[in-house]
């Protein structure tokens, strides 16, 4: 049944050459086994990471020693680059989630060479994400009390705050994406386990794999768990950033009140994801020598993607002027004034470029099996999601309904601090995963290549 | 080919798993429990002081008033510590030369408030205290009958100076939300002031009185679970006093 | 590790396993087991095959069971736990909302039915599964590794009612398997 | 630890054991025995550990004790509930009940005058100062300065002990040298301002009987001199004019700041208040003139404003004089359209006795004479004004001379009492090394200013609630300065300090009770009114016709300087008062700095914009400072300010913006003209608590002219959208109104006719709520904590092309306690909710400081503790600092901590105060018993609190004045905090 879907590729096969289950597994795994010959990437990107990790637990150290002082944040404007990042992480880390839950359920064959990778990436994404709205708080020491708990104090969080509901929303978001990422895992751990000779990895491999044999009947109820758990992960992927963008929908701000925001931020999401995904994809697949798995379709693939989601975007930021006209709104109309022509318009036309103007370049096939020029859009894209979320939050807040607090937001160094160490966290865990984690399903590909590979015939011949 | 793990590993897999589960569970039960105990909340913990005060001997045993020595307690926000003075009215006359009055005496010679003979560091230790950030009034209660052991519990019966009740948010709310459970009226001298009546109660321990089922509990500082008749007599006070009882419970009652 | 721990008693037999180089011969082989009465047999695949448990006449529904009843549990603990806090344990005017506004609580709810469905189902997958468990006769048998990677196997249990030694033996070499071997576990 | 405990709770069930049963005489034998037993002894080393004991307690320190309470807290960390300790009296002092405030009637002597207040003191400290409502210049409001004056006694900075040449020394010393120089000295010099204390007075004449060569050198940098100059010239005896506006239909203001700055403006502000509320049934208002070089809050006022330069207000009043009939040849007409002149003296002749002309400090002598004659002629002398006899001060010399007489060594003794001319005058240099050559020198002040700097020896004084003292306000009114507290610091008052050098030592109790010789009845009774019953100033006769001398202007070449005294920090007085120097000044809101204040077309011309550096050149001096455009001053005046670029006298106060004394003469206090303005290139950091000052067209602050009010009485513009209507919502809120029955319900009006923007309820809320300082730094980045501010906005005004004379208006916004607060369903652990009584609760201890609420509040009124801010004022967060600035806080509010997130409460800790006692009385609150503290302040009245719910409550009635109006309505929040509408009364006949 699932041939007679639609197959995303029509000339080129997903998995290219000519491969046996052995050889297929040998690729994958082979990158954890033989951890002797990494690339010297892998080296400068870890240190690189590694480094600016230390930045982030430098910046941690002294915000909670002095405070949120030590940012730029001020009244009016008392939210900036700590929720902008949270929200910028959070969105990146949707890519992983629709690639594995809502492409498994529309049986798109192609995300299995891309969905183990993009699974981590979610759940790094969702660690970076997860620091903010712990560590934003001015007393992050009694920040638990968000977590439901009977008490001394007969106390309970709020539930009408979306903050209560991000708490939720983003907890579960991790727990799930963790289970699938593990649950997908398991058969990869038991193929290691058999494979790995050093015997310490061996164990490790050994628990991490539940002692997984492959029975059919595991095989039966392993997929029925794993297509419904994708069954789910899709409705809370829309709903993580639906309410991510309640925080700022729910309010009463100007360029914060809007309906569009829920739809229009989980494009955004997978928009960055995508964008992110591609910016590791592409240099990994050369680095470990995996075209023949993460294909130039792949990668158009997730190119189309990012174009339709970018248009999403795009079609966002034309209807959130037309409110501002259509409203007869005077805060609303100058909220959008003050983006246009106010202290920070720069910004907004960078973000236009940005995710409005350069990512119409993936029109054209050409270019989107152009990989330096599908790498610079991704980066690009980055960027501009990022802006994104700089104009929505800081920019709205620094002139709303009185003038008379109308202010000015300047970050500071820890500002740049925490961001860039995040980051920095992420490439480290990014580059952890790839180097002790099979980076793609192997049971997946083995099954995928059970069905497209070239009939038994064919092989005999070759073989003979 | 050679099984990586021994059929044991199996049993300790599942140890491990109910581990997994069990250990933070208990941790997070452990930790509430202690929050609650006396070892957090000091209750029963009767600290050192420059003299060993016995509240047991001076109001019931002497019959003195609460108010001869707290003398702000139904006027102000704080009860009131006596000051050397309050001591030395009485004990410029009798145990004048007892060597544990000896720091109200030198106080008393210095001018200088109240000092440990042991540490010479002054003042007497906090016993009941509650959490920061908490206002709150002794007069108002005292005003509505709210009797000194609904939260110092025994304190009559102490030797030895100690915290009667927890001072939870929680166990305060649990007052003011139903102010009714605390608020009677003495059937057998049923025409005294709420005011009075709360001090009355000392009178009638000292001469042995009949104490009502609630009167005997708030002796002895235990929990008193009022009649259905006893809470309906409650709601009639809370109207006649016209508490507004829906407003006890608003934060600005206790916090600023 | 087989070192580590010496249970004192010889190896008892687990039964026959017979080993594949095609998931469709599996699945035949498979398909002719079930069809000679066999009941306690079982297959292994590096890779989940279609029609192999239909194959094996093995019906199991009951994942998607749990996972529906943790998924309502979630709702109702989501959406209770709201409404008791607001509504019973400590109600205040927030914001001149009604103490049950249930507009707001819709999310809350929705994240709680999600997470308990996701742990229901993989609790209950790996539980139904019998995992974890490190150890298993199977692991005993010869060139059993390679069934987490390009071979298929088939294994006919000592436990099942039609076993015989010479039976069962000759029965899985007509299933045209490249090998077929007898599995000795220290523990069944 | 842990064992310890268990072992000592043993110990205790073990005494508890052997006391129990014992009686009597046997119960003390057996509890000797036990103090006796090891055990017992061990107990005491176990549970406390030898733990470094408290210092000595007299009471001074016991104050210390008090307030550092906190701090000791969780000095035995051997529980996990932190040990307290509870530090009782030897005595009770009888008027104190523990947990209860008292309050002492007093008064601060200001600058010549005085202002009656009453005093608040928490277990005998005082907290916070409130107008004297027995005090006709107080009426129970007060002003920036009396407001923040309670900082200064626990300021770190103050002097604390006698010093000689830097070294420290004792007032022993110090008399020991005085009684050796004092008697051979060739000349004797008593540096004073103008003193406000009768029995300084007496004692100076006392000292100069005793030291014949003594002479009395009078220093007030902000002098009122030219007042009474002015009325010697037109009356023939030096006076003081007594206004009472109350009666005034039509005032002229010349560059006269009558409600806020002036002496006597607290109760002017009332009384002119008194003139301009309008409703239904009251539309008549009076008409408010105002013609100034620079901007004041009483021209915010103004019905018509000119602005015209310092050196053209004597021609103006010429003129006026000339068109009232009171001066035979016409001033400088050029100076206003035709309309204005005729328009506003129709005004005047028409009010007559109801008309009254205020002339200012700064204005010249014969500007005040002009006045006078006007006024005379107008017969308004004796209605709306009076003219009462100045205090006989004696002055034998001035400061120039003192100058060359220590040059020469003509005098060489000199002794500053309060006096700082080394700082506040132009001869400062000068003087500073002429003071070099005296023998005995030396300063007795609050801090080591200047001067102290120059003489050898520095004299701390104390603050006026440490001191008994009396004082002399505008009219002559007397109260008596009673102290609060003993003195923090080794201080000596000034009553004793001069008997101390004529050799007969004297308290300064028993010095003020000689010069007022009472009864102890009367003087009791003195103590607790705050005023004495003693005759005030002579009123002198004024006749019919008065000669003028002619006003003419003087030609403006290039800029004029006028240099006035700082709205906040005065002539540098107050420059180290954190509150003051944070106070957003009226109009610029800059903190923490002056600045040169250029018009709009000056501005232009010079190219120069906020934060350029300029030099102002006048005569030979100059000076340089950062520029800021302040519309509304004189096109060609520059607007300079005293008081700041201290070189001494604290941390706060040294390094703050830059002095301007060295442009200022005896002869020319106030500035001059022919001076020059040039650019440096270099730039200068402003802290600004406003960025934008325009209304950008939105439904902010209704007003309009007295016909539109009759137009429309609500002065909604058309186009707004106001009040949302109250059914507009996706939820009934009839649970929340049942919610709400039968309890109280708090809400404020604020009427904006009457708000002039004077801050007194700005620095009353920081006094009243524990709000921190936080610096200049933090004001840059927006940070600043006032709970209430005052928002200024400037609009067109008809005919003013120049943008150089705008209209302004300025709205106090505090917490507006909305109904519908959209700071609450945000807030993710209930840190902040309703009460049943309507307010905003915010629970500080609740908050985790995720900033939500600040976001969504669309006043932006709440604040947030960025950094540790408590303490941390500027410079004041050296540790042993604290246990002293602890001292000034309120019990009653708690003292927010970092991360927190901070408001209004509407003064939640009084609503409770008076709940509590009114519930004792088996009764609800009454209208009026509880009084906001910037209600209380307000010098105009224009706050008003109380309970909405009941429709007799005056609150109630004014909010059901139809200029009533929400500000933002249209949001549906459903403030409480609601504004009355501002409405002018221009002259008509007036074309702009």
């Amino acid at each position: 049944m699932a041939e007679t879907l639609t197959k995303p590729h029509d000339e080129e096969p997903l998995i290219e050459g000519n491969q046996t289950y052995a050889s297929l597994t040998e690729t994958v795994a082979g990158v954890v086994q033989r951890q002797k010959d990494h690339p010297k990437a892998w080296f400068v990107a870890f240190v690189l990471g590694f480094g600016l990790v230390n930045v982030l637990l430098l910046s941690i150290t002294y915000l909670v020693y002095m405070g949120i002082g030590i940012w730029g944040n001020n009244q009016p404007v008392a939210w900036s680059f700590d929720i902008i990042n949270f929200v910028w992480w959070i969105g990146i880390g949707h890519a992983g989630t629709l690639i594995s839950a809502i492409l498994l359920l529309m049986r798109q064959e192609w995300r299995t060479s891309i969905n183990r990778f993009a699974e981590a990436m979610t759940i790094f994404a969702v660690m970076c994400a997860g620091m903010y709205p712990l560590l934003h708080t001015g007393r992050p020491w009694v920040a638990y009390w968000l977590l439901p708990y009977p008490n001394i104090l007969a106390m309970w969080p709020q539930p009408r705050s979306p903050l209560v509901w991000d708490v939720f929303a983003v907890s579960t978001y991790m727990t799930v994406s963790i289970l699938f990422w593990y649950t997908g895992l398991v058969p990869d751990l038991a193929t290691l386990r058999e494979r790995v000779k050093n015997r310490f990895a061996k164990v490790l491999a050994g628990m991490g794999s539940l002692g997984w044999r492959g029975s059919a009947k595991h095989w039966m109820r392993y997929e029925q768990a794993y297509i419904i758990l994708a069954g789910l992960s899709t409705p809370l992927v829309l709903s993580v950033h639906t309410i991510v963008s309640f925080d700022f929908a729910v309010s009463i701000l100007p360029g914060w009140q809007a309906t569009i925001f829920p739809p229009y931020f989980v494009a955004g999401a997978v928009y960055a994801g995508f964008a992110m995904v591609l910016t590791f994809m592409i240099p990994m697949r050369r680095w470990y020598r995996i075209e023949h798995l993460v294909t130039m379709n792949h990668i158009d693939w997730m190119a189309k993607i990012m174009l339709t989601t970018g248009l999403i975007v795009f079609y966002g930021y034309i209807v959130e002027v037309f409110y501002a006209w259509y409203s007869a709104n005077p805060y609303e109309q100058f909220m959008m004034w003050n983006r246009w022509h106010g202290p920070y318009a720069p910004a907004y036309w960078l973000l236009i470029l940005c995710n409005g103007v350069i990512p119409q370049l993936l029109w054209s096939k050409k270019n989107r099996r152009n990989l330096k020029l599908v790498f610079a859009v991704s980066l690009v894209v980055s960027l501009g999601m990022w802006l994104e979320r700089f104009i929505i939050i800081p920019v709205s807040l620094h002139r709303d309904f009185l003038p008379s607090s109308w202010g000015m937001y300047y970050p500071t160094i820890w500002d740049f601090g925490m961001f860039f160490g995040t980051i920095g966290f992420f490439v480290m865990m990014m580059f952890l995963f790839v180097r002790f984690i099979p980076m793609i399903s192997i049971f997946e590909v083995r099954e995928l290549w059970s069905r497209i590979r070239p009939q038994r015939a064919e092989v005999k011949e070759v073989e003979a | 080919m050679a099984r990586l793990f021994s059929p044991v590993a199996n049993t300790i897999a599942r140890a491990s798993l109910v581990a997994a589960v069990a250990v933070p569970v208990g941790a997070i039960v452990m930790g509430s429990v202690v929050s609650r105990s006396p070892a957090n909340t000091n209750v029963g913990v009767a600290f050192d002081q420059p003299v060993p005060f016995s509240h047991a001997h001076h109001s019931i045993e002497l019959g003195i008033d609460c108010r001869y020595c707290h003398t702000s307690v139904t006027k102000s926000s704080s009860a009131g510590i006596p000051s050397t003075e309050t001591c030395m009215s009485c004990h410029s006359q009798i145990w004048t030369d007892s060597p544990l009055l000896e720091p109200v005496r030198q106080s008393w010679a210095e001018g200088k408030p109240i000092r440990f003979a042991s540490t010479g560091e002054v003042g007497w230790n906090r016993v009941a205290k509650v959490p920061e950030f908490v206002y709150f009034n002794h007069s108002i209660h005292i005003a509505r009958g709210i009797q000194c052991n609904e939260c110092h519990g025994n304190i009559q019966e102490q030797h030895m100076t100690a915290k009667g009740k927890p001072f939870f948010m929680k166990w305060c709310l649990d007052c003011h939300r139903k102010p009714e459970k605390a608020l009677y009226v003495d059937e057998q001298q049923p025409d005294l002031t709420p005011q009075e009546k709360v001090f009355a109660f000392y009178r009638k321990i000292q001469e042995g009185a009949k104490l009502s089922a609630r009167e005997l509990a708030l002796k002895k500082g235990r929990e008193y679970q009022p009649t259905a008749a006893e809470l309906e007599k409650g709601r009639e006070m809370v109207q006649k006093m016209d508490i507004k009882v829906k407003t006890l419970a608003d934060c600005y009652i206790c916090h600023r | 590790m087989s070192h580590a721990i010496e249970v004192s008693q010889g190896p008892k037999v687990y039964g026959y396993i017979a080993e594949f180089e095609e998931a469709e011969q599996l699945v035949q082989a498979a398909r002719k087991t079930a069809e000679a009465g066999y009941r306690d047999f079982d297959a292994y695949s590096p890779f989940p095959i279609h029609g192999l448990p239909e194959a094996m006449r093995f019906k199991d529904a009951r994942v998607p069971w749990i996972i529906f009843f943790c998924g309502v549990i979630g709702a109702i603990v989501g959406y209770g736990l709201q409404y008791y806090v607001t509504v019973f344990d400590y109600p205040m005017n927030v914001g001149g909302r009604p103490n049950h506004s249930w507009v707001q609580y819709i999310p809350i709810t929705f994240e709680c039915t999600v997470l308990f469905a996701a742990l229901g189902a993989v609790v209950g997958m790996f539980g139904l599964n019998g995992l974890p468990r490190p150890y298993h006769p199977v692991f005993e048998a010869k060139n059993f590794e390679r069934a987490s990677e390009d071979r298929f196997f088939l294994v006919i249990e000592a436990s099942d009612g039609k076993f015989d030694a010479e039976g069962t033996r000759r029965f899985l070499e007509s299933l045209g398997p490249t090998e077929v071997n007898l599995v000795e576990a220290e523990e069944v | 630890m842990e064992e310890t405990k268990t072992q000592t709770g043993l110990d205790i069930e073990e005494i508890r054991r052997r006391l129990r049963g014992e009686r009597g005489q046997r119960y003390w034998r057996s509890l000797e025995e036990v103090a006796e037993t090891p055990e017992f002894q061990q107990f005491l080393e176990d549970e406390f550990p030898n733990r470094s004991s408290l210092l000595d307690l007299d009471r001074r320190s016991f104050l210390k004790v008090m307030g550092a309470s906190l701090a000791l807290a969780g000095l035995s960390g051997c529980r996990f509930l932190p040990k307290e300790k509870i530090v009782p009296y030897v005595k009770a002092p009888e008027e104190v009940v523990p947990g209860k405030p008292t309050y002492y009637a007093t008064a601060m002597p200001f600058a010549g005058s005085s202002i009656g207040l009453i005093a608040k003191a928490v277990m005998g400290r005082p907290i916070k100062l409130e107008g004297n409502e027995s005090h006709p210049w107080s009426l129970g409001a007060s002003d920036v300065f009396s407001q923040a004056a309670i900082l200064a006694l626990y300021d770190p900075d103050r002097g604390t002990t006698v010093k000689n040449r830097g070294f420290v020394a004792t007032w022993e010393e110090f008399l020991a040298e005085a009684r050796k120089v004092l008697p051979q000295a060739k000349g004797v010099r008593l540096v004073v301002g103008d003193v406000a204390s009768p029995t300084l007075e007496r004692q100076l004449a006392e000292f100069q009987a005793i030291y014949p060569n003594a002479k009395i050198v009078r220093h007030e940098p902000v002098s009122r001199a030219n007042v009474r100059e002015g009325a010697k010239i037109a009356l023939g005896r030096e006076a003081l004019p007594v206004h009472d506006f109350s009666k005034a239909r039509v005032v002229l203001a010349v560059d006269a700041d009558f409600l806020a700055s002036m002496p006597g403006s607290v109760r002017y502000a009332r009384e002119f208040a008194g003139t301009r509320r309008v409703d239904e049934e009251n539309q008549s208002l009076s008409r408010l003139y105002c013609v100034e070089p620079a901007p004041t809050p009483t021209g915010i006022l103004a019905d018509h404003r000119l602005p015209i330069a310092q050196a053209d207000l004597e021609g103006f009043l010429q003129h006026v004089a000339y068109l009232a009939g009171a001066a035979s040849q016409p001033g400088a007409a050029n100076l206003a359209p035709e309309s204005f002149w005729n328009g506003l003296a129709k005004d005047l002749r028409s009010a007559g006795a109801q008309a009254a002309v205020v002339v200012g400090d700064a204005c010249t002598p014969a500007a005040h004479a002009l006045a006078i004659a006007i006024q005379a002629k107008l017969g308004s002398v004796g209605s709306t004004v009076r003219y009462v006899a100045a205090p006989a001060v004696r002055s034998d010399q001035r400061l120039s001379a003192l100058v060359t007489d220590l040059e020469s060594g003509a005098a060489d003794a000199v002794l500053f009492l309060q006096a700082n001319p080394v700082y506040s005058s132009g001869l400062g240099e000068r003087l500073g090394k002429a003071i070099g050559k005296a023998k005995l020198s030396a300063c007795f002040d609050l801090y080591e200013t200047e001067t102290a700097a120059a003489c050898s020896w520095y004299l701390p004084a104390p603050h006026f609630l440490e001191d008994w003292s009396d004082a002399r306000a505008l009219d002559g009114t007397v109260s008596i300065v009673q102290p609060l507290v003993e003195p923090l610091h080794d201080t000596l008052s000034v009553h004793s300090l001069l008997p101390a050098l004529m050799n007969r030592p004297s308290e300064p109790l028993a010095e003020v009770r000689k010069t007022w010789a009472v009864d102890d009845k009367t003087w009791r009774t003195w103590l607790n009114e705050g005023v004495a019953s003693v005759p005030k100033a002579a009123e002198l006769p004024v006749p019919a016709t008065v000669q003028a001398p002619v006003g003419r202007s003087r030609r403006v070449d290039g800029f004029e300087v006028a240099i006035r005294p700082d709205p906040t920090v005065w002539d540098g007085t107050f420059a180290n008062n954190g509150w003051l120097q944070e106070l957003p000044k009226p109009f610029t809101k800059l903190t923490w700095d002056n600045a040169v204040h250029l018009s709009f077309s000056a501005a232009e011309s010079l190219k120069v914009s906020n934060g350029d550096v300029v030099r102002v050149t006048l005569g030979e001096r100059s000076v340089e400072g950062p520029a800021w455009i302040l519309p509304g001053l004189a096109k060609n005046t520059v607007l300079l300010h005293l008081g700041y670029g201290r070189r001494a006298g604290g941390r706060v106060a040294e390094g703050a913006g830059f002095d301007v004394y060295p442009l200022t003469s005896e002869d020319s206090p106030w500035g001059g003209v022919g001076a020059r303005v040039e650019k440096t290139g270099k730039r200068a950091v402003l802290a600004s608590a406003q960025m934008h000052f325009s209304m950008e067209g939105r439904d902010i602050v209704r007003m309009g002219t007295m016909e539109e009010y009759r137009r429309n009485p609500s002065l909604k513009p058309e186009h707004a959208h106001g009040e949302a209507p109250r059914d507009l919502t996706l939820y009934s809120d009839e649970e929340k109104r049942r919610e709400q029955e039968g309890v109280q319900q708090w809400g404020m009006a604020i009427d904006l006719n009457l708000c002039m923007g004077c801050n007194a309820c700005v620095t009353a809320c920081q006094a009243e709520n524990n709000i921190p300082v936080v610096g200049k730094d933090q004001v840059q980045r927006g940070r600043e904590m006032h709970w209430i501010r005052i928002d200024h906005y400037y609009g067109p005004r008809a005919g003013d092309g120049s943008g150089d004379n705008p209209t302004h208006v300025v709205q106090p916004i505090n917490c507006m306690q909305c109904e519908n607060a959209p700071c609450e369903p945000v807030c993710p652990v209930a840190a902040t909710v309703h009460s049943h009584e309507g307010l905003n609760q915010m629970v500080y201890n609740r908050c985790v400081g995720t900033r939500y609420c600040s976001n969504n509040c669309p006043y932006k009124v709440r604040r947030f503790n960025y950094l540790n801010y408590q303490f941390a004022q500027k410079n004041f967060d050296r540790k042993e600092d604290i246990p002293l600035l602890k001292l000034l806080n309120n019990p009653d509010v708690t003292v927010r901590g970092r991360g927190v997130m901070e408001k209004c409460t509407y003064c939640v800790q009084r609503i409770n105060a008076a709940r509590i006692e009114a519930k004792k009385k088996g009764r609800d609150i009454r209208d009026g018993e509880v009084v906001t503290a910037c209600q209380q302040a307000c010098p105009s009245q224009a706050i008003v609190f109380g309970d909405v719910s009941d429709p007799n409550s005056r609150v109630s009635q004014i909010k059901r004045n139809q200029r009533n109006y929400a500000l933002l309505g249209e949001l549906n929040t459903r403030p409480r905090t609601t504004y009355l509408a501002r409405v002018t009364n221009p002259n008509p006949e007036i074309e702009a």
